[in-house]
């Protein structure tokens, strides 16, 4: 399918939608921007170590998707995935926390950025493997057709871990089984310093999964109505039984790799033109435009958000560290 | 009780799981209609169909990975690698993935999954095709590593590596899938982690596991008829490592023959060398001795073969000049 | 592009093939074919131990892939290259000695059936990991071009390789790089007892390709001209830096999977029906039908060929094992 | 002599060799226009070319057969994993490939490869980027397994590595890339397999390589001003093993620490413990001891993870017991 683009299409589903649910759209996106430049603040100030990987400018796929998810969905993430938990509805103080590397984060401090789990909300991880959440998600869709299961497993990654045998193996896989898993590819263009055009014979990645006689789309990946209307068509699909889905989010991230990297492999210039196409901005447009919010309504939000986030490190900085020995517990869940 | 093979009692714990338990599968390449590559999955298709026993193209990773995917999600798969050469595809499943995920996790999900995999040298199948990597996978916590040598052994720890709630790695090796002996028909378990005294000793202690412990076996025979007590110490299970077993042994024999089919260093016997002199270095009357693999890889040639493969005659001189005070 | 079929385009090969050529093609096939049935007799007398893949059925392919190569291009072999490297020239004698695991074979003795070396025809093995041998042949494209050399690297494969992610990361690497690498996938419908269809979730496995944006052609494996007209074509693209080329031979093995196999998964008709096509019989109806080979000549190959067989088990025989210090050396190429 | 970084030592290593053998070329992934993850190839792409600093996808087992291949065709890759955890997905072409095809082709095909990587712990990385795992390659008959400490033997050993005909992996340990020594501007070369005795010592023999042979050194230091010289054996090279080296040493100081950041189990320490347990049984007075990394994944939080990483205090302490005589 091509990209969604055609205003109609837009003003429907802007109506479609109930105001309350483009309120919670709109201040989840809000609080991940936020969320994510606390957490590079806090980088900068040591609170946070090892890799941080921010989703600034992203905030359209993740909360488009589980936008459209039901609560007994699974959720594979990334080592990104700081935006992805949130839009999947984890908590923030506890999200910070693992950061921070607290008792009272989402992993008990013991997985990190790169390694947020919330088993409430069936998010799986979390991995800093790249690709290594693929074959995984196809084992999640296979025990949901093993059950018999409605359910579906989302599993996001970037246009770099589309190179990996994990990739070729998952696709063929879910697809020969007709798997329900939606496959959402986040393009922002890179994988560290490598531009997609380098790294992937074939840059348009759609086109990378015609051999696995898949379903795919292409979606404007800052167009967050664009991304929560092809998310309800691919979950259907997966939901219906006719097998896995693709979804190749074009994206952008405004900061480098990770919070180590300046990214001077790419031109102010183009992330400027990225920037211009925010996708808050764009959404609250939108929503302004269509009238569902008001400025005051975007005011409340701006403040509930950073309070959130505020609070978010309160509770973090305020928490206490694991104890020493939980350092040896989790290794097995059986007695040894 | 009723006599059978290693390969029919392993087919037995596979389908009595299977029976009391719709949430096992097995899934592999070539499980299902081929009856498996070493038919340990023999008529299960049949039994249980397509769903509970699956084929799958030739992508180790994958395996490994919905094996992951599956144990994550509620279910106990069962994967089978059609040797342990070929699991090297799919050790980032297995070891940045089932082996981390309960503890990157702060302890939400386990990964109740069994990786089953033939292991060791076969007959003439060359240097990719005759390795052994348990020590690999013992050295990684989070990861238990279990050989069973013989069939009653093979039924009771694979059913408790099923029901296990951890990653456990189960191999198999190729040579014995025909040994016979008595399993019971009925259901019944061996607990992981604990070693089994196969043979009563006063002389010295024979360490080992796999396929080594029926070779330890037969020495031993040899050795009674010279006078030599030998006590063999079956590990069964490699990691959680029965530690106790072994010192406890080795404190009444004074002397350890470890023994392993696996290359030697930084091998098993090299673990169990350094185990036993931390827990009994007083008791030692000489240093444990290793029989290993030769440090080579494995060459096609039967003789050369012959050569590179540890055996009885190795742990019979061993003994012997061990307890003669040679070594 | 589509099965060669054309007689106009057979008959023309036809004519522009030397006599003194196709007579060798000829012969190389026929002497695979009687290679294998020894073999395979040899097997059963327990002269051959570990696995023996046989290459009976195949013979057209590796026959006319190698009939349009340069004696300074490469090879890459799989576990059945038994045909592989007869066909790249390499000593029957040698090869025959190498299955018997005696000191004169092509590796020693030490390789074994699955793992034929013969640097001298730069045929570089000879793998027993399915797929092993694709990134390889990337590497050795890499070197070629590197050296600014006009060489090709050909690697086979079955149709189960494809699913492996060595696959994948390979492919893409080649074809991102321009490499001159001519993949061949020897389709012959199953992977051990798994046909195709069970483990592609594309069957049409050069489908399989678009995604790397490769140029790709299938081809009809029991057809020798065929298979040669399409080799000139693919190395010509690979020799002038356009890039690797992916061949699909549809093909068949009328053994099992190894010698151990009683092939129970497909029915007797399946395996009359390919007979039919026999690749041997084919060639050597049009040879005699255009007249370029006379009934004499079949003859003499047929008697030339069952002597140089009895020679190869007769050498073998004769060979000895390996030395015991054999098994120490050639483990690293420095002293130690 | 100039002071450097073991990285600009490692980076001068590369620079030479590829100056004056056209063969030589470095590919991985952000090797070239990032200059290295870990900023080793810093200025290279601008000096050698795109044809010889060659960026890749994210494909490991691809970049490591690119490796295997260019070498069987005659060229001398360097090939970078950016870092040791991602070597899992590569270990297929390493142990299957790399390291057995001199052998398994009787001798017609060796492979001069260097796979170099950043190995060990960072800060606070997780269970996933902080591993070692240079027992398993150390296990492997085929592979060299090279892991300096000093910037000086950095360059050297990179150099002889890269000149080597055989597959080596040459693993740099994260958090000492920034640590300064002398290094020659000039072409030198430190060979391959053998031992350096950091410091001379007569109490107590530390058996160690990588960052544990920095903290053997400060711990050597802080136990002289207690009256107890521990003399500091660096391995260097842990395949092949300069056992002579060891034995020697022991053999002196009659009792021995044996190093490791990596996990306990089947690792460097057991083969250590268990080679002189075989070669210099009657020369100890004490068992040898272990210090290895706490046998758990690697947790995030900054305090778990000091817990769980040995360093100069451990091995401080163990010498002092074991020449107290408490071991
Ligand atoms: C198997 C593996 N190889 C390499 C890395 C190092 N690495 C971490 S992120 C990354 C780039 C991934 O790019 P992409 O998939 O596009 O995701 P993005 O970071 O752009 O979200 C790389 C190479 C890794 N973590 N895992
Ligand atoms: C990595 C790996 N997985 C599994 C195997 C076991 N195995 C050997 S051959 C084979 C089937 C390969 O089928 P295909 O690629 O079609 O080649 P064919 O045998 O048909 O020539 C399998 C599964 C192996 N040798 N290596
Ligand atoms: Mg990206
Ligand atoms: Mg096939």
């Amino acid at each position: 399918m091509a990209i969604t683009r055609s205003r109609t299409a837009e003003e429907e589903l802007l109506q479609k939608i109930p105001r309350e649910e483009h309120l919670q759209m709109y201040r989840m996106m809000v609080l991940i921007r936020r969320f994510e430049e606390m957490a590079g603040k806090m980088y900068m100030q040591a609170a946070i170590g090892g890799f941080c990987h921010l989703y600034i400018g992203q905030e359209a796929v993740a909360v488009g998707i589980q936008s459209a998810l039901r609560p007994d969905d699974y959720v594979m993430g990334t080592y990104r995935e700081h935006g992805q938990i949130l839009a999947a509805g984890s908590d923030p103080k506890a999200v910070m926390a693992e950061l921070f590397g607290k008792v009272t984060g989402v992993s008990r401090g013991k997985g990190g950025s790169m390694h947020l789990f919330d088993r409430e909300k069936n998010f799986m991880g979390g991995t800093a493997i790249v690709g290594g959440n693929l074959p995984i998600a196809a084992g999640v869709g296979f025990a949901i057709k093993y059950r018999g299961g409605e359910q579906v497993c989302v599993c996001y990654f970037g246009d770099g871990a589309v190179n990996e045998g994990a990739f070729h193996e998952s696709l063929n896989i879910a697809a020969l089984w007709k798997l329900p898993v939606l496959f959402v590819c986040e393009n922002n263009l890179y994988g560290m310093g490598t531009q997609v055009t380098r790294a992937s014979a074939v840059p348009d990645l759609e086109r990378r999964v015609v051999g696995y006689g898949i379903e795919s789309a292409q979606v404007d990946g800052m167009d967050l109505l664009a991304i929560r209307k092809i998310a309800e068509t691919a979950i259907q699909e997966c939901r219906s039984g006719r097998g896995p889905f693709f979804i190749e989010a074009k994206t952008y991230r405004y900061r480098g790799h990770s919070m180590a990297d300046p990214a001077t492999y790419r031109t102010k210039e183009e992330v400027e033109e990225w920037r211009v196409r925010d996708p808050i901005t764009r959404y609250e447009k939108q929503l302004l435009g269509a009238g569902i919010l008001t400025d005051d309504d975007i005011q409340n939000v701006s403040r509930e958000v950073d309070e959130i986030v505020e609070e978010s490190v309160r509770f973090s900085e305020e928490s206490p560290l694991p104890a020493p020995h939980e350092l040896y517990t989790d290794v097995y869940a059986a007695e040894i | 009780m009723p006599v059978i093979t290693y390969r029919e009692a392993l087919n037995q714990a596979l389908r009595e799981e299977m029976r009391q338990d719709p949430d096992v599968f097995i899934v592999g390449e070539e499980v299902a209609e081929y009856q498996g590559a070493y038919k340990v999955t023999e008529g299960m298709l049949a039994e249980f169909g397509p769903q509970r026993v699956v084929d799958t193209p030739i992508s180790e990773e994958a395996i490994a990975g919905i094996g992951v995917g599956a144990a994550l999600a509620g279910l106990k798969p069962v994967i089978e690698m059609m040797t342990v050469n070929f699991s090297l595809l799919a050790l980032d499943q297995i070891v940045n993935h089932a082996a981390k995920y309960l503890y990157m996790s702060g302890g939400q999900y386990n990964v109740p999954m069994v990786m089953r995999a033939p292991t060791g040298v076969g007959l003439q199948l060359g240097a990719q095709h005759s390795q052994n990597f348990e020590s690999w996978f013992v050295h990684c916590p989070g990861l238990k590593v279990v050989l069973p040598a013989t069939p009653y052994d093979a039924k009771g720890l694979l059913k408790s590596s099923i029901r296990d709630p951890d990653p456990v790695i189960f191999l198999e090796h190729e040579l014995i899938y025909l040994t016979k002996g008595e399993v019971p028909d009925e259901d019944y378990v061996v607990p992981l982690g604990v070693a089994d005294i196969k043979r009563k000793g006063t002389d010295v202690s024979i360490i080992c596991y796999s396929r080594m412990a029926l070779f330890a076996m037969k020495a031993a025979e040899r050795l009674e008829e010279e006078g030599i007590s030998a006590e063999v110490v079956d590990l069964r299970t490699l990691r959680p490592l029965d530690v106790d077993a072994v010192l406890e042994s080795v404190r009444k024999t004074h002397r350890a023959v470890v023994c392993e089919e696996d290359w030697p260093m930084c091998g098993m016997g090299a673990e169990l060398s350094a185990t036993i002199m931390e827990g009994a270095f007083d008791y030692l009357d000489a240093p444990v001795k290793r029989i290993s693999g030769v440090d080579v890889p494995m060459p096609y040639a039967k003789n050369l073969e012959k050569l590179a493969v540890p055996g009885e005659e190795d742990i019979y001189q061993a003994c012997r000049q061990i307890v003669a005070g040679e070594i």
